[in-house]
Order: C-alpha cells, then structure tokens, then sequence
C-alpha cells in the first residue's frame, strides 16, 4: 500500500516538473529570425587579409597547404621579382573537404589566414563550395 | 426567440420545432423530416470531428512544445503556426499512397476505414448538451465501448497486412493490450451506472446536476478510468503499439498518405470520445454556472482531460509489454472490482 | 520452450533491427532471431560508419590526427583529443605546463558532462520519455557554448595540442563554468525526480540486463558499464595521467550491473565531475598554455600504450612511431566498441523492448565503435 | 609485484616466453613487455588468466604490420593485483595463423575479428570468424602496409 502511494507520489511529482516548464518561456532559438551569438573564436569559412599596403599579404609559404589533414587548400605561387617576394597565382579552398579544424590558421607565419564568423554556407552544387582567391582574400 | 444565455441545445431544439412546423405546414412526410433532422445533426458532427481533430493536433504539438522547452509550429499562417495541422493535412492527402509490394492488399486498404468509422459512430451518443445528443440511446455507453473494441480489429488488421514484422508485433501488442484494458474501463464506469441506475447518457448527466461524480466515492473508477482510457487510445504510458523507439512505429509503419491519416484522425478522435466520456461519466457533462453555455462547459472539461492525457504523455516512459500485462490484470482489474464493490456498499448505504 | 515449438513446426522469426531503426544510435545492426516477442539470438552488425580511422591516420601527422581523433567518439572529442595528444607527448618526453593540464581536465570533464547529458536524454527517448531530452540538450548546449568561446566549434573541437592547447581561455571562461556549475547541481535533482525515481522507469531498467563482475570482467567493460558492476575501475584513479592524481573525487559505483545501475553510475558520475571542475578551477594559475616543441612533431623511434578515461570508458591509443613525422601505427581501442561486443550475449532472452533499454544503457557511439 | 617478479614467474612456467627487448636507436619499453611464440599462445594467456598472475582483463588486442612479419599485442590488466602486461605475438607474414584466445577473455572475440579484418591475421577456434568492420565482399586487407586503396567515385 505505501508503496503505491510511494509510486504515485514520485509520478505526480515528476508531473509537477513538465508543468514546471509548461509555464517557462521556451528556450528556442528562432533561427532564422534570430541569431545566437557567434564566439568571436568561431571557426567559420576561410578568410586571407590582406597587409597594410593593400596588397595580398599571403606570401605563399604553402604551409597551409601541408598541414591541412584533408588536403583541401591548394595554391600555386609565383616570384614577383620587382617587389622581392611571392604571391600567389591561385588559392583554393575546398570546402566540400574541409572540415573547420583551425590548423591552417594556427600554421599560418604571416598571420594573414583567419577564420570568420559566418556559418551558413549552404549552396546548390558541390561545386560552388570551391572557393578561389578572389573570394577567399578580402 | 434566442438569448444568449441560452445554449447551443436549446438553439438545436428552436430549430427543430420550426423544421416540425414547416414540414407540418408543407406537408412533408415525417420520414424526410426526420431524415433531414439526422442529416443535419449528422453533417454537423462531422464539420465537428474534423475540426476537433485539426485542434486536438494542435494543442498536442503546442502543449508538448512547451513542456519541452520549444515554441512548436510558429511560421505556417502567421500567428503561432495556427494552419500548420491544415497544411500536414494537405500534404497527408497529396502523399503517395504505397502498398508494400507483399502485403495484402484488400486488408491493408481497409483497415484505416475500419479504424475510423467506429471511432465516428461513438460521437453520436455523445450528450454536448441538454438536448444535442445524436441518439439518446438507452444502451448509450454500451454502444461507444462495443464500437471502440472494434478498433482492436483494424489496428490487427493493419499490423497484419502491412507484411512487416514490425507492424505485426505492434498489431499483436495491440490486441493485447486493447482487449485486457477494456475490462477495467468498463467496470470502472459501472460504478457510475450503478450510482444512476441508467445507462442512458442524459440521466447520467442529469444525476450530477448537484455533485459531480468525480467528489464521490466514484473518484476510484475515475481514476482506473483516466488509466484504462489512456491504454485504450494506445498513448504513452501504454503507447506500446507504437512504441516509436522499439517497433520504429508499429501498426502504422508501412503506412502513408490519406491512409496514415485515418490512423492519426482516428487516434485524436478516439482520445477526445475517452475524454468525452470522462467528462460526461465523472465531471457533470454540460452541467455548470447556469451562465456558461453546456457546450462549452462541457467542451471546456473534455479538453481538460485531454491535456491531462497530453500531460501524461509528454512526461512519462513506456510501460514494457509483460509489465503493461501484469499491470492491466493484477492491479487494475481487482483494483475495479474492489471499486465496485465499494459503490455497491455507498449506493446501499445512501439508500 | 522454443524446443517444443521447434519441434511443433514453429519458427523463430529474424528481425533486422536497424541499420535504419530510430534508436539504434546510428547505423547499429542487430540481426534478432525471437520467438514471439523473446529474443533468443542476438548478433550485432557492425561497421556501417567505419571510415578507416587507424588507415587515415598512418597518413597524417601527428598534430593532424589530432583534428581526426575528433570523430571517433563525436560527442564527447575533448578526451579523444586527451588520447590523442598523451601518445606522442609521452615518446617526445614534453612536460605540459600545469596551466595548460587544468584547462585540459576542465574540459575533459566538461565533456564527460556534456557526453552523459546526451546519454541521459537519448536513453529517456529508448525508454520513451521524450521529454527529458530536451532538458539535457539545453544543459548541454550551455557547456557547447563555453567549448564554442574557448575554441571556436561546438562539436569537433581539435583543442587539444602535443604540449599543451592551442588556445587560451577567454576572459569570460571561467566565471562561465562556475555559473554553470552553479546552475547545473539542482538540475541533477530535477532529473532524478523526473526520470531516475520514476516507477515506470525504474520498472523498465531495474533488473534488466544484469551484467555480473565476472563477466564484465571478461568482456573487458570499461567506463560505468564496469563500475555499475559492482566494479571501481576508474583509470583516472588506476593509472593516474595527466594532473588527475591532485583531485579528490569518487568513482560512483553500482550493484547489480543492471540498466539502472548502468544509469544511476552515469547520473552520479557528473556530480563527481562537476566537483573535479570546481577544483580545477580554484588550482588554475596564469601562466603558459604551450610546452616548448618543435614545429614539426617527429617522436623518437618507439611505441607506447596510452589510456585515458573517456565519458565511455577506457579509450585507448596505441602508437607507433618510426620516428618519422607520421605515426607507423595507431590503434585506437575504443571503449564504445568494446562494450558493444557482450551486446550478444546480454540480449539472450529479454524482450524487444528490453533491446532498445540495454542497448541504450551501454551508452555507445557508433563513430567510436566503427571508427 | 614488480616487473622482474612477474617475468620470473612467467619463465618459470614457460621459458619460451622471453621479455621483449626494443630495437636498437627506439626508446625503452613502456611496460612490461614479453614475447611468446604463436603456437603456445591460448595455454599462455589461459594460465595468465587463471594462474598467480591473475590478469583478468584485456584491454586490448592489436595487429601490427612491421613490414617484415605481422605482430599481435595483447595489453593485459589484472584488476585485482593492479599489474600490466604487454604480450607480443610474432607471425609469420606468409601464413598468419594463431590460436584464438576468445575462450579465455571474451572481450577477445571482437578485438580478433578486428584484427582479421584488418590484417588477415587467422585466428584458429575462433567462433566466427567474419569480417566485421569493412562491406561485405572487401577484398584485401586495409592496414598492411602494402595494401593499396583503389580511389571510388569520390575520390
């Protein structure tokens, strides 16, 4: 006998609690309409700065290129010989294959590879996941 | 005239009498009159069912939203998702109907329809008001439990023919389960039966115009009611014929489209019948404040019971299937014969 | 029983439960042979996920495989991370710094949090309660924001470094986890009332699928499917590594080894956590978050077994470098799929619903058992 | 019980095993280390079970390609005496054959599939032996060193 009263005391007071929350504002985030705040450490797309002459500051060390597990960046580089350095022709990230693990940032020596905040990048092809130089450096 | 204090049941029985006089001026047979009354009632009932279904869905996604922390349906329609349901019920008619390549077909087709149909027919001797009852039947509760005890049959027949074991084993459980939790849903009620003396639904509203049945000693029989009502509409705790995480979803598994639908309908309509009864057997039907209008106290106290069924659903576990068992015949059965005897002695007693 | 109705012409019916079934946790395949609704042969299929983990990893160096060690127990990467990292720091001989050590417990035991939330809420639904869920989730959601500020991804995090960690916290981290941990306590409670001391709950998980010592011993269990056999088996305690021998915390062990022991040892395992966090805390000091190693990671020559005491159990790395950049072999012992093997063996005679309860109380990752 | 005790109990019983010495220029065993010779494995680790030494658990049981044999490592526990032990199984790289030890550690039946699977290594008296990670109808073995991936459509 007490323990049905034991069992029915434990239900009603697990009741208690969805009516609990029954009453509280929802947590829901509605997405598309609002936002959560994004960490400003967020690993989102690729980024390439460019230096304080406006000129891309990517000197095409290809690190980025080595450390990347799933071979996603690639490059290739030319040796501008009037201004004593390289550049690179082309840069391509590969974002069908990557997978946001912030190596290449950390690898970067010049600094100039950074992550942004944006995580919606959702398209129609697999193809405009392909991400060249133009839109990469900004 | 009409006031607005009067009810919907009084409205019912202004229009009929004018109907009467008409016919009787025109000269009508009173076999079309009665016809077009029925018809009318009928095609009411049915704007009724679709309508409360719609509703009940609903209410159940938005009380299980926000017992869960979440908003439920917010865009569909502007405010709060309100034409979600009619949109799901949009898609459900546009959906593919696919019959598994090895089922059988005849049975497979038919099973929705047998499910619907008696979970339709209990809505006709269902008093909402004081005289807007389909049929006012003698045998009125005898009726909704010999309908709603077919619905074991379909649930079989479309855990049968759908040729998948998962559907089998859900059709199976439900049979079960159906047929062990009807005895204490009819014998809890028989507590009632006996406080009345009648099984007529409108003597049985009318014997609680003063209490309740539910602050008498047939709070035991609501009780085993609420439980064995619960099992019968197949909602968790006793959703073991669904069981969505064991059997994927059990009966309905092979099912899709208008059909799938007949099972959802058929299952919110049967909940609403349960909660119907409820309401009328323990709660006073319509009876009231003598300023609300019967429907609505009576609708008022159905839908109570129903977000109490939600309730239970949205915070309890699954029963096992033995365990469901052992539950129905060794607790909740002499549980129900220890109630009526207990009525049995009261009803003497107050004699 | 089944003789007599073998005999009789009877058969046993084979189910296919999964690869698509809603709680077989991922793309698990039980073959079922039952009589009615008893099972009484149970053979778990395995390797839909198996993406060649230890194959890839023969192919990456050594700081890459860090970044795929993410994926092996996805939900709870912080302590794969932890696996990942000991190996090579143990050949190269690097000290990390103490700094560096708290913040990888604290984090570790986040996740251990974090991974036994999910645990708590998925198991609800097994049984079905649903609502539990998401009350887990929202908890759960709170660390995943605070891994989110500290290193930029809610679930493969890549934070763990050979040395050290790559980055260090934020500002706002650690008053962060205090609230956090302030906040969580009750919550603990709110759970037990709404699920662990349910009747019904407690009908479905007490008694069944009991695991006795001897036999968790000899199917090697590890993790709370072990200590819920009556067995204290904590590696954090056993073989001490990293920082874990300063804290003073129990192992939650259990009786009976069945679902709701399994269960229980979970639910108390994150109080414990929460109060090696608290003490993480106090001890973190300023200072520096990275040993000093080389860019390019070559371990010596050599081999080495290292373990740590994942939210599943006993996650084991076993490496071996050729002294090249790139590990000659690395071997992951999952716990995960280690636990899933006596599956077989439990599952004899129970009911189908019973399935879905102890397959749920094993608690398994299907990234980790197919790796 | 120290290293030197558990190695001299073991050579007592069987001095076939012998401890394990790393290569010359690799770094020093991390833990006790034996070898043992493949035929006698199942009577080995049957008495490592259920003699003095009591290693109860098996933590692990990996294959290894070393490019000129094949090499089975069992990482044992006691958890009652709280002692490890890492035992080596060299194999011919030609014939991969061993003794199962299911029978004596359960946990062993999947970690020897595993290693079938991945290395071809056969375990005789194994209860079913079938590969269990990789599709169905996979040819070759993926860790051997000289197992070559064919690229599908994706790569």
């Amino acid at each position: 006998m007490t323990k049905i009263f034991k069992y029915t005391w434990a239900i009603l007071k697990g009741m208690g609690i969805t009516l609990k929350y029954f009453f509280i504002k929802p947590v829901t985030v509605q997405y598309p309409k609002e936002k959560i705040k994004i960490s400003p450490r967020w690993r989102g797309t690729l980024k390439q700065l460019k230096n304080e002459k406006g000129e891309e500051a990517c000197d095409g060390c290809r690190i980025c290129e080595k450390i990347c597990p799933v071979n996603c960046i690639s490059m290739e580089v030319y040796k501008d010989e009037k201004k004593n350095r390289r550049f690179t022709s082309s840069y391509t990230v590969n974002f069908g294959r990557c997978m946001f693990c912030g190596l290449c940032v950390e690898a970067c020596p010049k600094k100039c590879l950074v992550h942004t905040t944006d995580f919606e990048f959702c398209t129609y092809e697999r193809e405009s996941l392909i991400l060249t130089k133009d839109k990469i450096l900004r | 005239m009409i006031y607005a204090s009067q009810s919907l049941g009084d409205l019912w029985v202004w229009l009929l009498e004018r109907l009467a006089e008409f016919c009787g001026w025109l000269g009508i047979p009173e076999v079309i009159r009665y016809s077009v009354e029925k018809g009318a009632y009928a095609i009411g009932l049915l704007v009724f069912i679709s309508l409360t279904a719609l509703v009940l869905i609903y209410m159940e996604r938005k009380v299980s939203a926000h017992m869960q922390l979440r908003y439920g349906p917010m865009w569909t329609g502007g405010w709060h998702g309100w034409s979600q349901t009619i949109a799901d019920m949009i898609k459900l008619l546009l959906k593919e109907d696919v019959i598994p390549d090895k089922a059988d077909r005849w049975v497979h087709r038919v099973a929705p329809i047998v499910v619907f149909v008696p979970s339709l027919l209990g809505f006709l001797v269902i008093p909402f008001d004081k005289h807007l009852i389909g049929a006012d039947l003698n045998v009125g509760i005898l009726i909704i439990f010999g309908f709603s005890s077919i619905a074991v049959l379909s649930i079989f027949m479309g855990g049968w023919a759908s040729n998948n074991k998962y559907t089998l084993l859900g059709g199976l459980r439900s049979a079960a389960q159906m047929i062990s939790y009807e005895l204490p849903l009819v014998l809890s009620v028989l507590g009632v039966i006996m406080t009345v003396g009648s099984l007529k639904m409108s003597d049985i509203v009318m014997a609680q115009k003063d209490v309740w049945f539910l602050f008498t000693p047939n709070f035991l029989g609501f009780i085993i009611y609420i439980i064995a009502g619960t099992a019968e509409v197949n909602r968790t705790p006793f959703d073991i014929p669904e069981a969505e995480s064991e059997l994927v979803s059990g009966y309905n598994t092979e099912y899709s489209g208008l059909k799938y639908g007949f099972f959802m309908l058929s299952e919110f309509t049967n909940t609403f019948i349960i909660s119907a009864i409820a309401a009328t057997f323990f709660m006073g039907g319509w009876n009231g404040p003598s300023w609300l209008p019967g429907i609505v106290s009576f609708l008022g106290k159905t839908y109570l019971i129903v977000f109490l069924l939600m309730w239970f659903r949205w915070t309890f576990p699954r029963f096992r299937v033995d365990r469901l068992m052992d539950f129905g015949w060794k607790f909740l059965l002499p549980l129900s014969f220890f109630n009526i005897l207990m009525i049995a002695v009261w009803v003497l007693v107050k004699k | 029983m089944t003789e007599t109705l073998k005999n009789t012409g009877f058969e046993e019916m084979t189910l296919n439960m999964g690869p698509q079934h809603p709680s077989t946790h991922g793309v698990l395949h039980l073959l079922l042979k039952m009589d009615g609704e008893v099972i009484t042969e149970a053979r778990p299929d395995i390797g839909y996920l198996h993406r060649g983990m230890e194959k890839l990893a023969e192919k990456r160096t050594w700081g890459a495989n860090i970044a795929l060690s993410d994926r092996w127990d996805y939900i709870a990467s912080m302590s794969n991370n932890f696996a990942a990292v000991l190996g090579p720091e143990k050949l190269m001989n690097i000290a990390v710094p103490k700094r560096a050590e708290y913040i990888r417990i604290i984090m570790a035991e986040l996740n251990r949090i974090a991974s036994h939330l999910i645990f708590f809420g998925t198991y609800g639904i097994d049984i079905g309660a649903f609502t539990p869920f998401f009350y887990a989730f929202r908890e759960r959601e709170m660390i995943l924001d605070l891994y989110e500020s500290v290193c930029g991804a809610r679930l493969t995090y890549n934070y763990f470094r050979i040395g050290g960690v790559s980055a260090d916290l934020p500002e706002e981290f650690v008053p962060g986890v205090k609230a956090f941990i302030k906040y969580f306590r009750p919550k603990l409670k709110e759970y037990d009332t709404l699920l662990s001391t349910n009747p019904i709950f407690m009908d479905r998980t007490v008694g069944v699928g009991a695991i006795s010592k001897e036999e968790a011993v000899d199917w090697a269990l590890s993790g709370p499917n072990i200590r819920a056999s009556g067995i204290s088996f904590d590696i954090r305690k056993e073989d001490p590594y990293s920082v874990y021998s300063e804290f003073d915390f129990n192992i939650p062990t259990g009786k009976n080894g069945d679902c709701w022991d399994r269960y229980m040892v979970r639910m108390n395992e994150m109080s414990e956590s929460a109060r090696i966090i608290e003490q993480a805390l106090e001890k973190l000091e300023p200072g520096d978050i990275m040993a000093k190693v080389a860019k390019v990671i070559r371990p010596p020559a050599g081999e080495i077994y290292t373990h740590v005491e994942a939210p599943k159990g006993e996650l084991g790395v076993y490496c071996i470098s050729d002294g090249s950049t790139m590990p000659y072999r690395y071997k992951v012992r999952g716990p995960s799929f280690v636990n899933l093997a006596i599956l077989q063996k439990m599952l004899r005679g129970l009911k189908i619903a019973d399935v879905v309860a102890v397959l749920g109380s094993i608690d398994i990752v299907l990234g980790e058992v197919d790796r | 019980m120290t290293d030197q005790e558990i190695l001299a109990k073991i050579a007592e019983k069987f001095p076939a095993v012998v401890e394990s010495k790393p290569a010359a220029g690799t770094l020093p065993a991390y833990s006790l280390t034996v070898e043992a010779p493949a035929a006698s494995i199942a009577e080995v680790c049957a008495w490592l079970k259920s003699g003095g030494l009591k290693f109860d658990y098996l933590a692990s049981l990996s294959g290894v390609d070393l490019k000129d044999k094949l090499q089975v490592v069992y990482h044992l526990y006691s958890l009652e005496m709280k002692h490890k032990l890492v035992l080596k199984v060299n194999l011919d790289r030609a014939v991969p054959e061993l003794p199962s030890v299911s029978s004596v550690w359960q946990a062993a039946n999947w970690h020897e599939r595993e290693a079938y699977d991945m290395f071809g290594i056969k375990f005789t008296g194994h209860p079913y032996l079938e590969r269990i990670l990789t599709a169905e109808g996979f040819e070759g073995y993926p860790l051997l060193k000289d197992f070559i991936a064919k690229p599908d459509q994706y790569d």
